[in-house]
């Protein structure tokens, strides 16, 4: 059965289908901090952790160098799938494996800044994740217009890109992990930051002793503090007068609806009547958005939940102070034959 | 009326510029409709140039108000100014280190390995560090320009000054002329050649070594256009777009060089190649 | 080393008034890349008197270049000491004192002739507007009117070489040193400018150190003439000669000057 | 003397640079580099933690070594003779050589981050093993990116023959095969070391930049993205530690190729 | 332009046996960089015999090198003509005939003395024991024994150049074209080198074009005497040498000789 078959079958069980890509080492992933959920599901069925490292296109997918590809379900994948510009146009021909199925989630695009600026300046803070969920809130109440007003900003990608983008992150910020929807916009889920924690210490493979010996002694109070969320979204919320009111925010990737919510709430002034002049700083260049908040370039960032655990056993210091992507948005995905 | 001198035409530099471009679109051509043939998604690869000068005429926008074009124009703008600060900044640093290291042999000793050593420090570890001290990004963006131009520029001024004819050395030496005026009167002038060698390497260089630390943060540029484009975030054309238009302000920042060393070299003409008489029309 | 001086009774001449003096000077080229050391000079002990005029003679490969370096301060001698006016050669060469004719002509590529005459004027902050007359005048000199604005490799050999003597003159140095300065010239050039020489030595009373092959020239030239010998580098004659001053061109044909050319030739070694 | 002078100057080639890198280690490890800098012990740690590091990680770094160097030297050869053979090029066809050397300098303005990809695209079909056709998508960015330099320089030492060096060889009748032994390529020598002070540094740093792209992941300058991505800066601070060693062993190569191969010149 | 030759009646001799026959030859340096043009030769017609030795004399810049150069085909006419053997120079030089010492020893840093006179051996295909024979016999010619394996920097000026007639000599060329190949040299290696070519040149019975600023050497070793006048460059006399040969150095203190010489010299124009 080995005999380098591209195409599984409809009915291929995740397992075949994992082996069989495996085997042939064909599992691609970007890496970069990426790879943990699939290395994680690689040894849930029993095979090695290695990948091929993935171009930010979905050609290996197309020219059949890679056979499992990861792939985001609110980009690569609707790349994959449609025919709008720059699409694959695979339609059905193509399933995928999710992450939040098969127990090896880890949560990704939240919102941090270091401990040290959020003890600091509380109130700018809870202004700013107040006008956040706000404006995710909108975003996920209206996608189109929020694709809209993220294309309005400066986005490049295509406007039906967009849209359909817009759409798959409506449901990752109101579903979370097991499939349930989600109640409050950005409220941190110990559980699933808990699972994320376990799967980071498992994966995340330090060359630094001292770094690989912080990492296991991580809790979750190491990275993430509710209490600011808590108290800026409570029913009876009184925000204070916010101590910096220029602040900005470092995306982890292109402009795009994957943060479409920030786009929303400074579009529609949320951040200006929390008495904030936010600028949101694009990310996708080569200093990452931890090291940008670190370093005091930017004052939060949104990172993977993953990212933000590695910098912190290197020695970042760096705080989540709320979780707005409630599941994992990566799946593996996969040709099969008609 | 004149009779057209086809061999005088023929033989003008111009054409040997032409035959080579059209050289290389041959070659790209067939590459392109190789690749064409073999992938799906040829753009991503090898486009036709047809398809990449038909993108530069598209009137198809690629964000809401630019068309790829107009974006890719916009951005360059950011771009080069960074490139001529840098290059303007690291050609003068390359220079001045050359003179230092040639004026005391002991900094060359100590300084030539960890010169290179610069050069070897990947932005990525650079960039923080040198942001710290810049506290901009901006200006940080420039410094690492720089930084990454004037390797060239010193390394090939030195040896000018190195290559300096013991003779003509001594000539100065018995005039017991002032540092100050060997340099003025001998070293400067002589080591022009090599000078402009160094600079016809990092002129381009500089555009290149822009385009790589616009990539560090988000905003304006080539560089960032560029990987917004590798990652799919536009239309790949952007990127082909851009590719060409580095390789052009590559060449046309190359020429200057040769130009301004035209304007600025004490040399005669003549002396220039070496040889002298009919050597150099038997070479021709 | 035996014999480093046939004529001792010049001893008593050179005490007072010693302008250069060398004592039991050695210079060796040691060598990394194949073949033995070359031993240029050896124990060479001379002294120059202040305005006399000596010339270096002697086969080719003998150390006369060597020899004329040493003093100029351009090549560090490996043992023994040279004083010039009871200072360091490089004390002399730092108060500007030397002026140089090179064995090749050392011209700047990239300067026309009058340029490279001017450049050590230049150096000495000598105003613009004598700059140009010493130029024209010097160029007039060797006879290079009309070629100022050539740039030297429009110039022919003998051409290059008079460029280079006009530059050393030009800043009228108080101590000459010139090696083999005339060697790429006809003779009428050469006589010519053998009485220009005369006439400005005379003129300034400088110390000339002169190397040359041409024993008729040196003797013509010269209060005496130095005969090296090569292998190793060493002084095998000094001859004075008497001739009386001032001397023109006849003087070649007198016995007394056939005499001292022979004299010269005779103290030849090792060729 | 003479003997001691030229010793001191053999020993002091070697004696100065580790003299200022015990320095700038000392500053650096007393903390007192980070204050100058303004940077700090994060994103520049100490230099014992790096040492540390190497030193508990060697084989994997190794293993990370050799890829990259495979990749340096096999770019770096390969560009150097295609830019000595451009250079040759444009010493016997000046007029064909100009415009090659002008187009060769536009590939040095496509930025690495451009090529990388467009090669690794490109070579996909060179080799079902990943691991291989990477490797030559990485060489092949090398190549471009060191021809430049070598091109430039071969050309100037091709031709700025001393005078009447040419004339001599015509009135031997040379053929051009003949001139360019005797002649051009000896005297293009020191013009070739020149150029390999700059691609030795280039190419190292283009095999970094180059492994960023590829699809098989190994090479010390992935290993410095990844580290950097995850905020380990200590250990990619060892990575660049390793990438700075690696080029002071070539570059010190460099110079002993050039002490043989200069042997005897002035 | 009057008055090209002075002595018509060597018309007569030249005629049969011509081995460089030169018409009407004209050489202009256009100038771009400033200054006049240059006319370097000026309406030059010669003809050489096969076998001959002639030297060409004339002051300073009057074209001598130009002329030998014309000869060896490395500079252009810009009007007239030569033919070498029926032939132009181009061919002959194709076909290897030349042997040219230029005025500057022009040779390659790199190599060592032995491997400079090698050079041109190398090029003609040589087998290296041949050659290595041939190296070592020429450097013994030239007094160069034990520095074969020095590099350039490391001789002297005189030493250079003898390399360098070493190398033209050793490949044994048809036709000698030799500029002031002597000059650097004292007056014993000079001799011994001048009667070193005339052995060479009787055996071998080569045509020799022997450029000199020495009359006395000219007249010692040519059958005629080609004297150059410059501005413009142009023949201005044409003396017959009528010593006897084989001739040795004795000749030179006969009175026929020193007619010779003064008949040279007096042909001399505008110094
Ligand atoms: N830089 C050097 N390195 C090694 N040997 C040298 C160097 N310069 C000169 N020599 C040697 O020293 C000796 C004397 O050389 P020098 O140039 O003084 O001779 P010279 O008398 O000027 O000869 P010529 O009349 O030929 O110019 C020669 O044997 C030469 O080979
Ligand atoms: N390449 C050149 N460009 C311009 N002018 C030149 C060039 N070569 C020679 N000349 C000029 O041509 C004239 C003759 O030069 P040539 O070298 O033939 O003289 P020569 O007789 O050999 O003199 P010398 O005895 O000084 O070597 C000179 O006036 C010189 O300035
Ligand atoms: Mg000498
Ligand atoms: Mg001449």
């Amino acid at each position: 059965p080995a005999t380098a078959a591209t195409y599984y079958s409809k009915d291929a069980t995740v397992k075949d289908v994992v082996v069989d890509a495996a085997t042939q080492g064909k599992v691609g992933n970007w890496g970069l901090g990426n790879e943990y959920e699939i290395q994680a599901l690689l040894s849930k069925y029993g095979m090695p952790t290695t990948y091929l490292s993935q171009a930010f296109d979905m050609d290996g997918f197309d020219d059949d160098s890679i056979l499992l590809a990861s792939a985001m379900t609110y980009n690569e994948l609707g790349l994959v799938k449609n025919s709008y510009q720059g699409g694959y146009n695979y339609g059905d021909k193509v399933k995928t494996i999710d992450m939040n199925d098969e127990g090896v989630a880890m949560l990704e695009d939240n919102i941090f800044t270091t401990d040290a600026f959020a003890k600091a300046n509380p109130n700018t803070v809870k202004a700013f994740l107040a006008a956040s969920v706000k404006g995710w809130a909108y975003a996920c109440a209206n996608p189109e217009e929020a694709a809209q007003i993220v294309y309005k900003y400066g986005s490049s990608v295509s406007s039906d890109h967009q849209l359909y983008m817009a759409g798959e992150v409506k449901k990752l910020v109101e579903t979370d992990t097991k499939g349930n929807p989600v109640t409050a916009y950005g409220k941190i889920d110990d559980t699933a930051m808990q699972q994320t924690l376990d799967l980071a210490k498992t994966y995340i493979k330090l060359t630094d002793s001292v770094a690989a010996d912080k990492l296991q002694t991580l809790t979750l109070d190491d990275i993430r503090d509710s209490s600011y969320f808590d108290t800026a979204t409570a029913a009876d919320a009184t925000l204070g007068t916010p101590e910096k009111t220029d602040v900005s925010i470092q995306l982890k990737w292109l402009p795009q609806a994957q943060f479409m919510g920030y786009y929303v709430a400074l579009d529609k002034g949320y951040y200006k009547d929390a008495g904030l002049n936010v600028t949101i700083v694009p990310g996708g260049g080569d200093i990452s958005e931890t090291t940008a908040v670190y370093t005091g370039q930017v004052d939060f960032g949104v990172t993977w939940v993953s990212n933000l655990i590695a910098a912190n056993a290197g020695g970042m210091g760096l705080m989540e102070v709320a979780q707005i992507f409630q599941r994992s948005g990566l799946v593996l995905v996969y040709k099969i034959s008609d | 009326m004149k009779p057209v001198n086809w061999k005088k035409i023929f033989a003008s530099s111009i054409w040997v510029t032409v035959a080579w471009v059209v050289g290389l679109i041959v070659v790209w051509e067939i590459g392109a409709t190789i690749v064409a043939g073999v992938k799906r998604t040829p753009e991503n690869v090898l486009p036709h140039l047809y398809q990449i000068i038909g993108s530069v005429f598209s009137t198809q926008k690629v964000n809401s108000s630019q068309t790829a074009i107009q974006l890719v124009l916009s951005n360059a703008w950011v771009t080069l100014a960074r490139a001529g600060i840098g290059f303007m900044l690291g050609a003068s640093i390359g220079f001045l280190l050359a003179l230092l290291m040639s004026r005391f042999v002991a900094v060359e000793k100590m300084l030539f390995p960890y010169l290179m050593i610069i050069q070897m420090i990947p932005i990525l570890g650079m960039a923080p560090i040198v942001l710290a001290i810049t506290k901009n990004i901006d200006k940080s963006r420039i410094v690492i320009a720089a930084i990454l131009t004037f390797y060239p520029v010193a390394t090939n001024t030195l040896s000018g000054f190195k290559a300096v004819e013991k003779e003509k050395r001594e000539l100065m030496y018995s005039y017991a002329a002032s540092r100050f005026d060997i340099y003025r009167k001998l070293l400067i002038p002589y080591c022009i050649p090599y000078l402009f060698t160094g600079l016809k390497i990092a002129a381009p260089m500089a555009i290149t070594a822009s385009i790589l630390v616009d990539t560090l943060q988000g905003g304006g540029g080539l560089g960032c256009m560029m990987s917004q484009s590798l990652k799919h975030a536009m239309t790949i054309y952007v990127f082909w777009q851009i590719v060409f238009l580095s390789a052009i302000i590559g060449i046309l920042s190359y020429q200057l060089m040769v130009w301004l060393e035209k304007l600025v070299s004490p040399y005669p003409k003549e002396l220039k190649n070496g040889g002298t008489g009919k050597a150099k029309e038997l070479e021709a | 080393m035996q014999a480093i001086r046939k004529l001792p009774e010049t001893d008593a001449v050179v005490n007072d008034g010693v302008e250069i003096k060398i004592e039991n000077m050695s210079v060796r080229f040691s060598d990394r890349t194949g073949g033995g050391a070359i031993d240029a000079l050896t124990n060479v002990s001379l002294d120059i008197r202040q305005g006399e005029f000596v010339s270096l003679v002697g086969p080719s490969g003998c150390g006369k270049t060597t020899l004329l370096r040493a003093i100029a301060d351009l090549q560090e001698p490996t043992s023994g000491s040279i004083t010039v006016r009871g200072q360091t050669p490089r004390e002399i060469r730092l108060q500007k004192k030397f002026g140089i004719v090179f064995q090749n002509p050392v011209l700047y590529d990239w300067r026309t002739a009058r340029r490279n005459v001017c450049m050590p004027m230049e150096l000495m902050g000598i105003p613009k507007q004598q700059r140009t007359a010493t130029v024209s005048e010097m160029l007039d000199m060797v006879n290079l009117q009309g070629f100022g604005f050539k740039y030297p490799h429009q110039l022919s050999g003998g051409m290059q070489q008079r460029v280079g003597i006009a530059r050393a003159l030009a800043i009228k140095p108080e101590i000459l040193l010139m090696d083999e300065p005339f060697s790429a010239l006809d003779e009428f050039t050469k006589e010519k400018l053998n009485e220009e020489l005369l006439s400005i030595w005379s003129k300034a009373k400088k110390t000339i150190v002169f190397v040359t092959h041409n024993i008729s020239e040196s003797v013509f030239l010269s209060d005496r003439v130095v005969v090296l010998s090569p292998h190793p580098g060493r002084i095998s004659a000094i001859v004075d000669i008497t001739l009386p001053r001032p001397r023109h061109l006849a003087v070649k044909d007198t016995p007394e000057f056939s005499a001292l050319v022979s004299k010269v030739r005779n103290s030849f070694e090792g060729v | 003397m003479r003997n001691w002078k030229e010793s001191w100057n053999r020993f002091s080639t070697v004696f100065y640079p580790i003299l200022f890198g015990a320095l700038m280690i000392t500053l650096w490890q007393t903390g007192i580099l980070h204050k100058i800098l303004g940077a700090d012990t994060f994103t520049l740690p100490m230099p014992h933690r790096i040492y540390t590091i190497i030193k508990e990680n060697l084989p994997v770094i190794m293993q990370n070594v050799q890829a990259t160097l495979i990749v340096a030297l096999g770019g770096l050869f390969l560009g150097s003779l295609l830019g000595y053979l451009l250079g040759v090029v444009a010493a016997i066809f000046t007029k064909w050589g100009k415009g090659g050397l002008t187009l060769a300098s536009a590939f040095n303005a496509i930025p690495i981050i451009a090529i990388a990809p467009i090669l690794n695209n490109l070579t996909k079909d060179v080799s079902p093993n990943a691991n291989i056709r990477s490797m030559v998508a990485k060489i092949l960015v090398v190549t471009i990116t060191s021809t430049v330099a070598m091109s430039v320089n071969a050309y100037r030492g091709l031709t700025e023959i001393k005078p009447f060096s040419m004339d001599l060889m015509r009135s031997y009748a040379a053929t051009e095969r003949q001139i360019f032994w005797k002649l051009r390529l000896p005297n293009s020598l020191p013009f070739i070391f020149t150029a390999l002070r700059v691609s030795v540094p280039g190419c190292v740093i283009s095999a970094l930049v180059s492994e960023y792209f590829a699809e098989y992941i190994v090479g010390v300058g992935r290993q410095i993205r990844e580290n950097i991505v995850l905020a380990q800066y200590a250990t990619a601070w060892a990575y660049i530690s390793v990438a700075c060693l690696m080029g002071i062993a070539l570059y010190v190569v460099l110079l002993i190729f050039e002490s043989i191969l200069l042997k005897g010149r002035k």
